[in-house]
C-alpha cells in the first residue's frame, strides 16, 4: 500500500546509477521473457554492482536468471521456468544453484503469480484462484491458504500479494519522463510494473515525450523511477525491431555454462562481465559491430531471419 | 538434421498428424512454449481440419499467427508474425479459468498412470535434478478444458549408474500439473478441478487414451513399435484397448505442410538422435522397423 | 463457465438480426459511456423489437439508459450513474421510471462493477474488494458477503461474478470475423466483452481483417457473435472521428423526456424510434446530410468544434 | 453566460482557484466526471503550483490531457486531446484502491456532518428522487489517500411547498460516498477504509476544513459571506476556526487561466443562476455583497 508515485520531470541516468535502485535482500521481477527483451545489460551491471541475495519472481525466463544465479547473486527463486526451451534445454547455473541450496527454489505457475500481482496491483491481501489443486505447489508455498467459498461451497485457494520492490525492464522507448513503450509481447511487464514499489528501466532509444505518445504508452511514466537509454541492452536476448537473438552467443554462454561454476566464471563471467568495464566494453567484446550488423538483419527477409538460428 | 524423404514420413511428423488429431475445430488452443511438436500439431489442425480454430501461441500469446518458420525460441517475433489480434498473459489464463480453453498440450520428465505430470524437480527428499519448471502447465492443466499429453522420450534410458530411468513412471516426485487423481486418490471433481483432464497421451512409442477410472489405456502402437515394446518401457501396468490400432500416419500433403512450416527442422530437437532416422512409407505405410 | 466461443468466418449481418440475439429478460452491459460511442441505432431497433424485461449493468451512462428506460423495456437498472452531467442534467425517463417502481434500483459503483466482471472474466465465483464499506450498497447489494481476511484479519466485502448475458457495443471499425477496433477510450468495453456470455456489435465501419490488424484489435473475435455495419450507429452521441455529439439533438430529447412520459412517447419515441422503419429513416429524421456533415465539422479545427457545443 | 470582467473574479474562478489550493504536487488526481468545476482545479493546479500533478481526466482516464476548451461532456475526445498516455477504468481504480490516487473530489445533493455524501436517492423509505448515481464516487471516498468534497449548491432553496431544502443535512438519506463516520458512529478506521476521508469542503458559502473528530469546521467565508449566512443555511452545528478567514481570490493570471481553458464558461452551469453575477475584485480584493 502507499506505493510512491514517481513524477519528476527527468529520470534519465546512467546504468550504474540505475543498478543503485536495487538494494541487496530485494525481492526482483526482470521483466521480458525467456529469449526476448531481458534487461541484460543492466543484470550485468548488477553483477558487477554485486548486489546479491535476490529473491527472483517470474514467468519464463532464461539466460537472465541462469546468469544472475551463475553469479551468485539469487538466494530463491519463485519464478515459473528457467531454461533454454528446445534450444539448449536446461539451464545450467540455476540448476546448478538450486541443486546445491544456493538458491531457495520456490518455483510457481504463471497464473498464480498473475493472481499474486493482481492482489498488489488492486491493493488487495490477497486474490483466489481455483488452479493450484491437485498439485506440489501447496507444499512448496505454505502461504497459500483455502477458502471454502461461501458461494458455492467449493474450495478455492487463496494466494498472497506479491508486491516486487522492484521491476526491472528492457523497453524499445522511453522518454525523458520515465513512459514506457515496449513492441512486441509484454509479457509480464505490464504487471511488474503495476505491481511493483518502482521500476527501472533501460531502453533502445529515448525519444520525445510527442514521440512516444505516437508510439504508444505501455507503461506510464508514474511507475517508473529512473531510465536509462542502453542501445543493445537486450543482448544476447532479442530486441525487435532493432536485432534479433544471438543463439551464437547464447550458444557460447550455454556451453561455458554447462561445463562447470568453475569454467563458467573463467570463460564466461570474466570475459563479458567482470572484464567489461561498461556496455560498450561488451559490445566489443561481444564481437561489436560485425556482430551487431548480422542481428539486424533479420529485416532482411525470412531468409536472412532464419540465418540467425542455424 | 535429417532431409526429409519425400515418399516417407518421419516419427516427428507421425507425432505432429497424431496430435494435430486431438485438437477439435471451433475450440481455443494454446500450445505453451518450448514444445515445437506441439506447436506445428496447431498450425497443421489450423490448416486442415480445424479451420476455425482459435490457435494462440505460447510465449508471444499471439492469436493464429503465421510465422515464416518455426524458431528455437518462442517468444521472438518470428512466432507471432501475422497474427490476427494478440492475447497477454491474463488474458489467456483467464479464458482458461473461465473454461473456454478448449485444449492444453503439456509433457513431463515424469508421467504418472493419472497423467499427473513433473516438471519440476527428481527427488522427494533432497533436490536431485532441479528441472526448468512447468511455466503455466499447473494452472491450464487444472482449467483445461481438455488436455493432450505427449512425450518424444518414452523409451527408457540408462541413468548411466547401471539403471534404466523411465519416463512414464509409478509415481511422480512432484505433481507439477495435476492428472485424473492425487497422488491419495482424489479426483479432479473431488479436488473441485474445473477442466476435464487428459484424454490423450501420445508418446514416440504409442498412443494412450484414458479409461473411466482416469488410467491410460493403450490404444495405438506405431509401425515400428508393439505392445510389448511399450510394456517394457513403462513402469505400470496398463490396460490395452483391444484390438490395438496403428497410429495413423499423415497423408503425404501434411508431410508437406510439415516441412513448410518448419524448414530448420526445429522440432527434430524434441527427439532423442536414435528416433531422428525412425520413419514410415505414407499414410497407408507398412512399418520398417528399428532398434 | 464454459462461455461459448465465436469462431465463425464471416459474422456480418443486419441490425434487426443483431438484435435478435438479445432475449427478454437478459442482463444487458451497453458498451460506450455518457455522451460517446453508445450502440445507439441498436437500441432503437431493440425499442422496434420489443424485447424488453432488461436488466441493465455499467458505469457512467446517459442517453442510452434513459431511452431503455423510456421505451418501458428496464425491470432492473445496476448502473453506477445514469444522467446528462452538468450539460442537461438528471435523466428524465429513468428517474420516472425507478421512482415509479418500473425499474428496480441496484446502484452499483464503478470498481465494483469492475471486481464483479473480473470475476466472470477469471470464473471465479466472487472477487474481494474494500471499498464499499461503510455505504448504502451494501443495503442495496444483499449478495455482497463479507469475508475475515485470513491474511490481515481485516474484513473485505465479497462481490459476487457479473456475467452479462449479453454486450452490446458499438465500435469504429470491425471485420467480417468479428474483431472491433475501438478508438479513444474503451470505457468499460473491454471488461464487458470478456466476461460477458456473447458480445454483438454495430460498427461504423466494416473493414478488412489486414486493415484492422494495422489499426489494432481491441476486441479480439472469438467474443463477438455477430456484427452489423451501421454507419451513425451511435448518434446523437458522439463517435470519433466519424462524428462528435448532437448537442441539439440531446437537448430536444430531453426536452421531451422532461416534458412526462405521454410527451417523450408522442414527440419523440414517436419520431424517432417507432416511427422509423429502419437506420436510414432515423439518418433522415434526424436532419440527413446536414446534420451529419455538421457533426463532422470538429475536424476542422477547435473552434468548429467548439460550435457543437453552443 | 456572462462575459468575465477583466478587474474582477467570478465566484466561479474563486471556487476553481480554491479548490486548486487544495491539490498537493507530486500527486495522481482524478477529476471524475459531470464537475467542470473540478476539471478547471486540476488543470490549473498543474499549470501553477503542481507541475508535477498526475492529472487523470474523468470518463477518458487521459493522463496529463490539454483539452483545446472545455467540453460539457466528459467522455468527449474533446477532454483527452494531448494526453500523455492513457489509463482505463481497471487502472484508474486499481491505484486508488492500492492507496496510490492521492486526491479525489466529491460532491452531492446531501453532505453530511462527518462528508458523507448522498447522489444516489432522496426519500429514506420510498424513493422520492432518483439521483442520478455516484458514478465511481463511493469507492474512490473509501480509497483516496484525501478527498476535497464541493458544492456550488450550499444555499438552501425552497421545495415549493413552503420548506427550504438543504444541502448540509443533519443525516443523508443514503450514503453513496462514505465521510468520516457512518450513522451509527463508527470511524473510518474500525471500518476499515484505506483513505484519509475529506479534508476539505468547499461550497460557493464558505470552506471548510474537518477537525480531529471528523466534523466540518468552518475556516473561510467568501468576502460576500459570513459565519451567519453558513450557518442559516446548514442543518447542522458546526465548530469555527477563528478567526474565519476570507477566501483567498485568485490572483489575475489564475482568471485568465481559467478563461483560455474554458471559453465556453461551461464550469458557471454548475452554480446557480444567482451565484453566476456574483464577482470580486482581484487577488486582494473587497467584499462587493450580493443578496
Amino acid at each position: 500500500m502507499n506505493a510512491a508515485m514517481y513524477t519528476q520531470a527527468d529520470k534519465r541516468t546512467d546504468l550504474e546509477t540505475l543498478i543503485g535502485y536495487i538494494r541487496p535482500g530485494d525481492c526482483l521481477a526482470i521483466g521480458g521473457g525467456l529469449s526476448s527483451r531481458e534487461p541484460m545489460a543492466a543484470l550485468r551491471a548488477l553483477i558487477r554492482a554485486g548486489t546479491g541475495d535476490l529473491e527472483l519472481i517470474g514467468s519464463a525466463h532464461g539466460i537472465d536468471v541462469d546468469l544472475l544465479c551463475g553469479a551468485g547473486l539469487v538466494a530463491a527463486s519463485a519464478e515459473s521456468y528457467v531454461g533454454f526451451e528446445q534450444d539448449f534445454g536446461m539451464a545450467p547455473n540455476y540448476r546448478r544453484a538450486c541443486e546445491a541450496g544456493a538458491v531457495a527454489v520456490r518455483d510457481s505457475c504463471c497464473y498464480t503469480l498473475v493472481q499474486q500481482l493482481r492482489a498488489a496491483i488492486a491493493g488487495l491481501p490477497f486474490m483466489p484462484i481455483r488452479s493450484v489443486k491437485g498439485s506440489g505447489f501447496l507444499d512448496l508455498h505454505p502461504e497459500f491458504k483455502t477458502l471454502e467459498c461461501p458461494y458455492t461451497g467449493d474450495e478455492l485457494i487463496l494466494v498472497p500479494a506479491l508486491r516486487p520492490d522492484i521491476a526491472i525492464l528492457h523497453a524499445q522507448y522511453g522518454d525523458a519522463h520515465g513512459n514506457l513503450h515496449i513492441a512486441g509481447p509484454p509479457v509480464a511487464d505490464r504487471l511488474f510494473a503495476r505491481a511493483a514499489k518502482k521500476v527501472i528501466a533501460t531502453v533502445e532509444q529515448i525519444v520525445s515525450t510527442e514521440e512516444l505518445q505516437r508510439l504508444g504508452v505501455t507503461v506510464p511514466y508514474f511507475y517508473v523511477a529512473a531510465v536509462a537509454e542502453v542501445a543493445y541492452g537486450a543482448h544476447p536476448t532479442a530486441c525487435y525491431p532493432f536485432y534479433g537473438y544471438d543463439r551464437p552467443h547464447t550458444a557460447h554462454y550455454h556451453t561455458c555454462a554447462s561445463a562447470g561454476a568453475g569454467r563458467f566464471e573463467d570463460e564466461y563471467l570474466h570475459r563479458f562481465v567482470h572484464g567489461c568495464p561498461d556496455h560498450a566494453a561488451y559490445l566489443a567484446a561481444i564481437g561489436g559491430s560485425a556482430t551487431l550488423e548480422r542481428l539486424a538483419s533479420w529485416k532482411d527477409g525470412p531468409d536472412a531471419w532464419m540465418k540467425l538460428y542455424e | 538434421m535429417n532431409e526429409p524423404r519425400v515418399d516417407r514420413c518421419s516419427l516427428g511428423e507421425a507425432l505432429i498428424y497424431r496430435i494435430a488429431r486431438t485438437i477439435e475445430d471451433g475450440i481455443l488452443a494454446f500450445h505453451g512454449f518450448g514444445s515445437p511438436l506441439v506447436q506445428l500439431a496447431l498450425h497443421v489442425a489450423k490448416r486442415t481440419h480445424a479451420p476455425n480454430l482459435v490457435l494462440v501461441a505460447g510465449a508471444t500469446y499471439a492469436v493464429n499467427p503465421m510465422p515464416p518458420f518455426l524458431a528455437p525460441t518462442s517468444n521472438d517475433w518470428v512466432m507471432d508474425r501475422g497474427a490476427e489480434c494478440r492475447l497477454d498473459i491474463e488474458e489467456l489464463f483467464d479464458l482458461a479459468a473461465a473454461g473456454r480453453l478448449g485444449r492444453m498440450f503439456l509433457s513431463g520428465l515424469q508421467i504418472d498412470r493419472w497423467g499427473n505430470l513433473n516438471t519440476t524437480r527428481l527427488g522427494t527428499e533432497s533436490l536431485k535434478l532441479k528441472l526448468p519448471g512447468g511455466g503455466g502447465g499447473c494452472n491450464l492443466a487444472c482449467d483445461a478444458r481438455h488436455l493432450t499429453l505427449w512425450t518424444a522420450a518414452h523409451r527408457a534410458v540408462s541413468d548411466g549408474r547401471g539403471a534404466r530411468r523411465l519416463r512414464l513412471v509409478e509415481r511422480c516426485d512432484f505433481i507439477t500439473s495435476p492428472g485424473h487423481r492425487a497422488a491419495d486418490g482424489r479426483t479432479r471433481k473431488g479436488m473441485g478441478l474445473v477442466g476435464n483432464g487428459p484424454d490423450w497421451l501420445i508418446t514416440e512409442l504409442g498412443v494412450f487414451d484414458f479409461d473411466e477410472s482416469g488410467h491410460v489405456r493403450l490404444r495405438e502402437v506405431f509401425p515400428d513399435t508393439d505392445t510389448e515394446l511399450v510394456r517394457a518401457n513403462t513402469a505400470f501396468e496398463f490396460p490395452i484397448s483391444e484390438p490395438v490400432a496403428t497410429t495413423p500416419l499423415p497423408p503425404a500433403a501434411v508431410c508437406e505442410l510439415i516441412r513448410s512450416l518448419d524448414p530448420l527442422r526445429i522440432h527434430e530437437r524434441e527427439l532423442r538422435p536414435e528416433d531422428r532416422s525412425r520413419t514410415f512409407s505414407g499414410p497407408d505405410c507398412r512399418p520398417e522397423r528399428h532398434a
